[in-house]
């Protein structure tokens, strides 16, 4: 078991490596003096040409591009990672006060999708193909078919400027109790779970409708037990594993809708201020950006990939599937 | 004989799948009395109807699936007889039934266990379903009764998971996890198809074993003639959902009457006749299920079948409970 | 000899496509789907036939009207029609999200067969490759690259194919790792039929089913992409209509709570649309295999 | 065609075949150990006849078969084999590319599945058709009588090759299958349990039409079955095997009555006969196959054998000939083979 989660994060590495080096020849290839992004904007404002040379040797911006790459991610995981060309502030300042509310976000996003998800999913396959299934099921089609952004519309105009239950624009913690800022979090949350509740929930009927047909679904009722527990202990149990790789699949796609719904409800996160770097041609600051949201997809994919693997005995204690001892 | 010999008797049974648009007649008519204390194999080709014969027993068909009509009447030792078929799926007299009165062990063993519980776990489960009994009583006797199954190491194993164990074993848990409880019947799903030959004759000889000891009534359901010679002591022929012949194990090898059964003893080969006797084949295919013939349903790949065969024949008895349905089957062109 | 290739005449010749089509129309998903899948393309097609007006010629004069018989969905703030808009601007959406799709298809496609066929090193470099492709969210990878190739219809096509291969990829390899195993395989081997033409005469046409499956669900995938992409205005140039773009309006409380004919119907445009090839792909998915999903 | 009364030709000498499977292991595929499938087989086939290969699951047998069919490549081993009666043999697996692919015609397959044989998405007669194509068969209205005439030859109406097969039974099938086998003219046909996966009333079929074909063609049959009943039924003779080995060969005839070794009578007292009155001395075996990826020391069967000595644990027995029988072949140093016991070295034990 530790053999495998050791093995599992070992893995991360390379991968962290490749999309950091994509990530790098990207700032590269990008317009730009890179040792603007490096020192800050009033120190540079002060300096003549030769200095900005010194400077350049110094900083080891003439070193080999392998050499500048592991220096950046050196100092990228120690929390140095440039200055904003457009703002001139510390990009890691930017980061930590925007991350934690995207993190947040899509979290709540998860969460939300993957209750209302199992829910309808569950209630889907053990009524099938009854009325209340052939509902739940136009809804989950209708669901995934709708763009994030226009629900996360549709709910503003609705719910916030409508019937003002929650507040129509932005996201700002000061000043603000808990309950004031999961006002803020409701609607965007909301929308942007929808898209993954509707996927999860066809997946999760789909998933225990598979399981139902297995023999050892008989055998828990051959032995008597009442329903409920037949489709807790040995229905439910056994989907999960099958859905936590739907869970995998399409967690990259609620970190990427996040930018849109930040954009949509004015919802101040690293993904909104990643389109205004876009816009601002901050790209030093984009980058960064889009290393931190991959690494906490990739992270995330982990999280899940290992709470799969506890779940299933075969890949938790080796595949001998079949061996006798 | 006295009504309460036959721990089970089942009455013009007939189950039926809806199937979109069509309705399969799975079970067509079939009755059947289960001596108790004794073994009774039903045997048949894929697609007979002998498996659902078994899981209506249990009821334990799918969705798809549902008694139609008949009587499956049980009688237990020490309760009321009552009629299975009365009671919907899911009705508790049903749930305390299964598992505890009647079990039922499958045709797979490689997926009839959940992957993903401990052994012990998943044969517990039955005890705790059925009994007030502490854990650790429930895992004394769990571990016990793996012993008698001779399973090695019985009280390290149960902490394993399936996939470390093999079909043999697996199978030999299913039937520990069916016997936990005492029942007075176990059905047997084709118990040995997916096994090998040598593994085959080690669950053969475990079941008989265990029937001696704690002298409980099995239904084997299988496809081969050969363990049926070898286990049972009444045998019914099934085609095309219904019962063809029926009889005590010698008047089904020693005086087979109906067309069918003395077809299928002659189409396979017997070992040690080396390939002298030219075997006979049943000619034809088995009709689609959803597409009956009229009148007797081996009537198309019948060699004896005349004009009379296009209505249904009787189920007939013709001699001491040997029964067959077939026109010809007394004294007929059958027996000549 | 001859008796039996006379009598052989008479039997009409049945046919898989034939049949499966058959099955495709009687099963009411797929043709809910189909059904509008055609008709906004045609109408996206027809365009000029169903509306008088240019969807890119502004019209100071007509600014921000609601909706009437003149302007059916009204006009924008330049004055556009936006019915006319939201037509001509699904034909540029549709057009992505399709092209895309098929250009991923094609390159999971022979990846795919490749990878299932052959196995060893070239495979697991790829599986590499889609694993790190898949893991990066989708979005953020058509970002980058568009803003690095710059934004356009072209480019963004070539992104969508980028990113679009994986699923494909994985799914032709699964299916090619399975049937490589099956009897017929086997057979076509003993017989000395060359890897190639076992490959994509024999195991290929046998993934076909599912590709088709797969194409609609990017299909689906891309034209919301792009919807969003446009959305945020990131994905096709702003003179381009698309329905994102023209949702772009959006953006603004003031367009939302007073103008709601700006984006309403471009996003009911991408729904129904998205619905429809959705609906396709779940009936052709039942069609294949009645026991899946 | 070759008189079938007598066989005498040696058509198919394998000689000591090997298959080896690596198991591969961790992060960088190290291989760790072997899966011996096959190991170390010699036999012969002769031109005409019917050989039985029989065991349980796991045993080598369809492995050693797919190698004849060159399916499989051998790690070490030789197949020689005769292209015509009075030519020379040669070794399949060192032919150059050309002779490599005629010889393909010569020895044929038919598999265990019969739903996994045919393409789903091809009509039978493309299934023969690239395969007679590429064989000679150029012409394609040739190709389609020949087609017609196969199917003909299996009992099956010539209409039948514009079907597809979701269209047939399981047995028309296996029958539709034996046809393509049959459809370039080869000698050798390895059948991989052909009706193991039939009702038993269809299964009676597909045996007798493959023995009428035999008769008339002159085929020559490697028959791969778990089930002795019909191997018997089929074989001329029988080879037994266990973990990867041969462990006894003898005529069909002569096996059900003078068996020798343990193994081979553990198998025919476990195979359940359809008759009664004879009661059976059973035997049961103890536990279960031990794995091929490591194969017990010594005589392999020793763990379950009922019989097992000594010996047994440290020195594996060489399959040897009989002395009262010299076509009786057994590996086991309980049987009274030409070599004896006591040649062994004391120290051995």
């Amino acid at each position: 078991m530790l053999k495998y989660f050791v093995s599992r994060i070992l893995l991360l590495i390379p991968m962290l490596l490749v999309i950091g080096l994509v990530v790098f020849i990207g700032l590269e290839l990008a317009p730009g003096d890179p040792i603007t992004a490096m020192i800050p904007p009033d120190q540079l404002s002060s300096m003549t040409l030769e200095d900005i040379e010194a400077m350049r040797e110094s900083l080891g911006l003439n070193d080999p591009m392998l050499v500048r790459y592991f220096r950046w991610l050196f100092n990228l995981i120690k929390g140095d990672m440039g200055y904003s060309v457009v703002t001139g502030t510390p990009i890691a300042s930017i980061i930590q006060n925007l991350l934690p509310a995207t993190i947040k976000l899509t979290f709540a996003a998860l969460i939300i999708s993957t209750i209302i998800g199992l829910l309808f999913g569950i209630v889907s396959a053990i009524k099938s193909n009854t009325f209340i299934d052939y509902i739940s099921s136009v809804l989950g089609v209708i669901g995934i078919s709708m763009p994030e952004f226009f629900i996360g519309i549709l709910a503003l105009l609705i719910f916030a400027i409508r019937l003002k239950w929650f507040p129509a624009q932005g996201r700002t913690d000061v000043g603000l109790n808990a309950l004031q800022s999961l006002k803020y979090l409701v609607l965007p949350a909301c929308s942007l779970g929808m898209v993954l509740a509707a996927a999860l929930m066809r997946y999760t009927r789909n998933a225990m409708l598979d399981v139902l047909n297995k023999d050892y679904v008989k055998t828990a009722r051959a032995k008597g037990l009442p329903e409920w527990k037949v489709y807790y202990k040995h229905v439910f149990r056994n989907s999960l594993m099958p859905i936590s790789v739907l869970l995998l699949l399409r967690l990259p796609m609620l970190i990427g809708g996040s930018v849109v719904i930040e954009q949509v409800f004015g919802y101040a996160g690293v993904g909104s201020r990643l389109l205004a770097a876009i816009n601002g041609s901050d790209y030093q600051l984009v980058l960064v950006i889009i290393l931190l949201l991959s690494t906490v997809s990739l992270l995330a994919s982990v999280l899940i990939d290992m709470f799969t693997a506890l779940l299933d005995p075969r890949v938790r204690l080796g595949g001998d599937i079949g061996g006798a001892k | 004989m006295n009504k309460q010999d036959y721990i089970l008797s089942i009455n013009d049974l007939k189950t039926q799948f809806k199937i979109g648009k069509r309705v399969v007649k799975a079970v067509d008519g079939v009755t059947l009395n289960v001596r108790r204390g004794k073994t009774m194999g039903l045997v048949g080709e894929s697609g007979c109807g002998k498996s659902v014969t078994a899981h209506s027993i249990m009821q334990l068909l799918p969705k798809a699936g549902s008694i139609k009509e008949g009587e499956i009447i049980f009688r237990p030792q020490n309760s009321e007889e009552f009629d299975i078929a009365k009671y919907r799926k899911t009705d508790k007299k049903l749930r305390n039934m299964r598992g505890r009165q009647i079990s039922m062990i499958f045709q797979d063993p490689m997926s009839s266990l959940n992957p993903v519980y401990r052994i012990g776990d998943q044969i517990i489960e039955s005890i705790i379903q059925h009994e007030r009994i502490s854990k650790k009583a429930a895992i004394k006797r769990t571990v016990d009764m793996l012993e008698m199954l001779s399973i090695p190491q019985a009280d390290k194993r149960i902490m394993d998971y399936p996939h470390q164990f093999s079909g043999g074993m697996k199978q030999r848990v299913m039937i520990a996890m069916g016997l936990i409880t005492n029942p007075e019947l176990l059905i047997a799903d084709e118990p040995t198809t997916a096994l090998d030959v040598t593994i085959q004759a080690q669950i053969l000889e475990l079941m008989q074993q265990m029937q001696e000891q704690l002298g409980f009534t099995i239904i084997i359901i299988t496809h081969n003639m050969g363990i049926v010679a070898d286990m049972a002591d009444d045998i019914a022929v099934m085609y095309m959902g219904k019962i063809m012949e029926f009889g005590a194990k010698e008047d089904i090898f020693l005086r087979p009457t109906h067309p069918y059964t003395r077809a299928l003893l002659k189409s396979v080969p017997v070992l040690g006749n080396g390939g002298n006797d030219r075997l006979e084949p049943i000619r034809g295919t088995t009709p689609d299920p959803s597409d009956m013939p009229e009148g007797c349903s081996f009537m198309p790949r019948c060699d004896l079948a005349t004009e009379k065969c296009k209505n249904a024949p009787p189920y007939e008895d013709v001699g001491n409970g040997h029964m067959v349905r077939c026109w010809y089957a007394k004294g007929g062109a059958a027996n000549e | 000899m001859a008796t039996v290739l006379a009598s052989k005449q008479k039997v009409k010749k049945s046919s898989l496509a034939k049949r499966n089509l058959q099955k495709l129309l009687n099963n009411k998903l797929a043709v809910f789907g189909l059904i509008v899948v055609t008709a906004m393309i045609l109408a996206c097609i027809a365009a000029p036939l169903l509306t008088p007006y240019d969807p890119m010629k502004i019209s100071l004069s007509e600014r921000d009207l609601e909706p009437s018989s003149n302007h059916l969905f009204g006009t924008d703030k330049l004055g556009r029609d936006v019915f006319a808009r939201t037509l001509y601007g699904g034909r540029m959406s549709i057009l992505i999200g399709l092209s895309g799709a098929i250009g991923g298809m094609l390159l999971g496609v022979i990846f795919g067969s490749l990878c299932g066929f052959f196995g060893g090193t070239l495979d697991a470099i790829f599986v590499k490759i889609a694993e790190l492709v898949s893991v990066v969210p989708q979005l953020l990878l058509v970002l980058v690259l568009s803003t690095f190739l710059g934004a356009g219809v072209q480019n963004l096509i070539y992104v969508f194919m980028f990113t679009g291969w994986v699923a494909t990829f994985r799914l032709v390899r699964g299916r090619f790792f399975s049937l490589r195993e099956e009897s017929f395989v086997e057979a076509c081997r003993a017989f000395g039929i060359g890897n190639l033409s076992i490959a994509f005469k024999h195991i290929l046409p046998n993934c076909l089913g599912p590709v088709a499956v797969q194409l609609t669900l990017n299909t689906a995938g891309f034209i919301l992409q792009e919807a969003a992409l446009s959305f945020i205005g990131l994905g096709v140039p702003s003179g381009v209509p698309t329905w994102g773009n023209i949702m772009n309006a959006a953006k603004e409380i003031i367009v939302i709570t007073q103008s709601p004919w700006l984006w309403i119907p471009p996003g009911i445009a991408i729904a129904l649309f998205v619905l429809g090839v959705n609906s396709l792909g779940d009936g052709m998915r039942d069609v294949l295999d009645p026991s899946q999903l | 065609m070759s008189n079938q009364s007598n066989h005498t030709e040696i058509l198919l000498d394998i000689k000591n075949i090997k298959k080896y499977y690596p198991i591969q292991a961790g992060l960088f595929r190290r291989t760790i150990g072997h899966v011996k499938a096959v190991d170390d087989v010699s036999l012969y086939v002769k031109r005409g006849e019917t050989l039985g290969l029989v065991g349980e699951s796991g045993c080598g047998k369809t492995t050693l078969g797919k190698c004849i069919v060159r399916l499989h490549r051998p790690t070490e081993g030789e197949l020689r084999y005769r292209f015509d009666e009075d030519g020379e043999y040669k070794d399949l697996l060192s032919l150059d590319k050309k002779e490599s692919f005629n010889a393909r015609k010569k020895i044929q397959m038919v598999f265990q599945d019969p739903y996994s044989s045919l393409n789903p998405i091809k009509n039978i007669l493309t299934a023969f058709d690239e395969p007679l194509r590429i064989h000679g068969w150029t012409n394609a209205n040739e190709r389609k009588e020949r087609v017609a005439e196969l199917l003909e030859s299996v009992n099956l109406h010539a209409d039948y090759m514009y079907r597809y097969p979701n269209e047939f039974s399981g047995g028309q099938r296996q029958r539709i299958c034996i046809a393509r086998a049959m459809c370039v003219n080869p000698d050798l046909i390895v059948c991989d349990e052909p009706v193991s996966a039939l009702d038993v009333s269809i299964q009676a079929q597909v045996l007798n039409l493959m023995k009428d074909l035999q008769k008339e063609h002159g085929l020559t049959y490697v028959f791969i079955a778990h089930d002795l009943s019909v191997v018997e039924y089929m074989s001329d003779r029988i080879a037994v095997m266990y973990l990867g080995k041969v462990v006894e060969l003898a005529s069909a005839k002569k096996l059900y009555y003078h068996f020798e070794h343990p193994y081979t009578e553990a198998l025919l007292s476990a195979i359940p006969i359809p008759k009664i009155g004879e009661k059976r001395q059973r035997i049961i075996l103890e536990g279960d196959v031990p794995s091929p990826a490591n194969p017990p020391a010594g005589c392999r069967f020793h763990t379950r054998c009922h019989k097992v000595m000594d010996i047994c644990r440290v020195k594996s027995p060489e399959l040897r000939p009989m002395k009262n029988d010299p076509d009786h072949l057994v590996a086991c140093h309980l049987a009274d083979t030409v070599e004896d016991i006591a040649e062994i070295p004391a120290d051995a034990v």
